[in-house]
């Protein structure tokens, strides 16, 4: 069985300048809090980013927005880290909102294989400019296109070694969408076990997509 | 007058038993407070789960279970938890029969502004696109005016959340119905007068020929 | 709370003549048998199919292809079941074949209120005849619409009062899909508990989907 | 010679440790017998689960635990369920290193046919085409000719399962390598020579300089 589990140093190594990331998590909830620590002491630079938000300026990934680390942002709410807004306002990054469940489902589109897809929501909102819109069974869609990153940084509770995933409670949201749409998957566990001890009735996303493990010290 | 309370109570006597209601972050979280006992709503939480529950005790807050505000939260019996793919997909599925969110503005149309105000403050649009699209109810739960002027206007000028989705608007003052020939006063609240109403909109205002009162009393 | 659990007449009784109906199960794994029964007695006709396929002739919903109750199937494989052919061939019945992924993320976009989305699936094959193609970031799709039911018919486990179910094992497949994409969702139970009893974090999909409960007597 | 056997032995070698592969029915399921022990595959069963694993003795069956052939069946310790959405979003996503099927016909283009028999035999398509379309690595296993007639083709003539998506053809008399110039003959079966090799083939076959042979004894 090929290992999979590496340091956090190794980890933080995957990234490199320029790249796009996907970073799990909520408002910080399920933000593999180590990876970006990691990151940020790394100072890794240039880096497009899709979250759903963009955490705080202590949580999550919004120390990576205060390292101003990102030339672009994707995601769905800055509204929660002022420092977002400010490198906006003046021109150091660029930040792109998307509607959340759209932003989910571009993820998901991503890591599925399909070429986009039609959604009602944005319809007769800025969201629709520059996009293709299409009237099917009467209703109005846009057109929202994949998204895929380079590397993809997750955070679950209890991971196997083939890395097999268990999110818990609320911190699943959009970890196991971008397990499936990088073509490099970090996940921070909190606890690391063999393989076998977590049921297959129990495992949310599967080992398949996960490239390395770190943490497991928690 | 409590006009938050007023606002929420009215609210909750929208909802009927078995619905599945998302309550939006500030006021309309205070819908949840006033639901009857023999009245069953599960609320859902776009953050990933059904079975919404109250904040935990100060000192009991669990972080891997929080709300689409970030903050500790709890889950009820019956509920299930979700990623973000999943949940947009009950959003915009129809499977959410009310929700209830504020607004900046709100106009005639039905239209609905509360996610950008240009050159002043950009936090996003999170999941409300979504919501406000996929929900069978659109409640707008907002104080009547803002600072005295107007919200509930002819047509929104500020960037628009969704076009002609909002179907009630509850302040501290009425109970407004939005129809196809316009909107319809349908109730004065503890300590308003439909004067008072027609002074604090800019929109027309249809009088309901069977208008009523409502209040924390009744 | 809303009593959810009727008779397996009573259910059957849902499905008028003419009507769409899903029903989950592949190679009648995870098909509710007892449903399928009671519709075969009642001998409702003139219904679509949608199901992963045509069963056998004395399993899943099969039993309903033999007593000649399809006016239309669509699915994505009929060969275990001679009958379908024997129909198809007669042109009493017409059969309409998609591929299996094409087939469940149809039923997916149907539930969660999406207009449609490309697939390089059939791609220079017959499956792709009649349909818009479209080429994005230089690879060639197929859009494929929605598929939504007036009945969906499924077999769950365990389910509680509230309708949340648990599936076991293969028996997933399309039964959660459906329960998000038709107007009417009754579920076979193996086994009917109360609220509370399933653990939310075990719950596969939710009782909000759910109208009807059927059996627990497995 | 077990002309299977060898077929199976040899397709079996052409997989990587650490893989995640999809067995068609028939022939192709043979292949899990020839994996070296120090080889890790995952398996995959598109009617929902990860982690396939040998069948059950006689009298072991389990029914809520069927292949995609929907025969009992087992999952391994590092295996997982899931819906049908998500087996085919795994598919189509490129999670799945490589697919082994039989086919009616593949020709030089690396065009499958292994769906319809026009006016005799419409199984329907299952998931074969979005497994040919999405699998990193599309080996076709198969007998060299039908009742004498050859199956490799300048084109084929029957309905398409997908358009030139083909990688490996493995016969009990060849590997053939498909490529931009044209089906390259790279081994040669235990029995069979070059010109065997050619009479049995319609289509047109480049040699490679470094033909091999190949067998169940090396």
């Amino acid at each position: 069985m090929i290992n999979k589990i590496i340091s956090i140093n190794e980890a933080a190594d995957k990234v490199k300048d320029g790249m796009t990331i996907m970073v799990g998590g909520f408002l910080a909830n399920g933000t593999p809090e180590d990876l970006i620590d990691a990151l940020v002491v790394k100072n890794v630079k240039n880096l497009t980013l899709i979250c759903n938000d963009t955490g705080f300026p202590d949580r999550g990934v919004g120390k990576m927005v205060v390292a101003k680390q990102f030339k672009k942002m994707i995601a769905s709410h800055v509204g929660t880290n002022p420092e977002t807004a400010n490198q906006m306002n003046s021109g150091e990054t660029e930040v792109c909102l998307v509607p959340q469940g759209s932003l989910a489902e571009k993820v998901r589109c991503g890591g599925t294989g399909l070429g986009g897809f039609y959604t009602p929501t944005g319809i007769g909102t800025e969201v629709e400019e520059g996009k293709e819109k299409k009237v099917i069974d009467g209703k109005e869609y846009i057109l929202e296109l994949p998204l895929r990153a380079d590397v993809a940084l997750l955070r679950a509770k209890i991971v196997d070694k083939k890395g097999n995933m268990i999110f818990t409670k609320s911190c699943k949201n959009f970890n196991p969408l971008m397990a499936m749409a990088a073509d490099v998957v970090i996940v921070q566990a909190d606890k690391i076990v063999e393989v076998g001890e977590i049921d297959p009735e129990d495992v949310m996303s599967s080992g398949i997509f996960v490239d390395y493990i770190v943490g497991g010290d928690k | 007058m409590d006009a938050k309370a007023v606002i929420a109570k009215r609210v909750a006597e929208f909802l009927n038993d078995g619905d599945v209601v998302n309550l939006g972050i500030g006021l309309p979280t205070m819908v949840a407070n006033y639901i009857p006992k023999d009245v069953d709503i599960t609320f859902q939480s776009e953050n990933g789960f059904l079975g919404l529950g109250p904040a935990p005790e100060a000192g009991k807050e669990d972080w891997e279970l929080v709300n689409a505000g970030g903050m500790p939260s709890s889950i009820l019996p019956g509920g299930m938890f979700f990623d973000s793919a999943t949940s947009f997909g009950i959003i915009r599925g129809g499977h959410v029969d009310a929700t209830v969110l504020g607004a900046m503005q709100v106009d005639h149309h039905g239209n609905l502004a509360n996610w950008k105000i240009p050159g002043k403050m950009v936090p996003g649009m999170g999941g409300a696109m979504d919501l406000v699209v996929g929900a069978n109810t659109v409640i707008v739960a907002m104080v009547h005016t803002q600072k005295g002027k107007p919200k509930i206007l002819n047509n929104c000028t500020l960037p628009l959340t969704a076009k002609e989705q909002v179907n009630l608007i509850v302040t501290e003052m009425a109970v407004i119905r939005v129809t196809k020939e316009g909107l319809v006063l349908e109730e004065l609240g503890p300590e308003a007068t439909v004067e008072d109403v027609k002074a604090a909109t800019e929109a027309e205002l249809i009088i309901s020929p069977n208008l009523k009162k409502f209040g924390l009393d009744n």
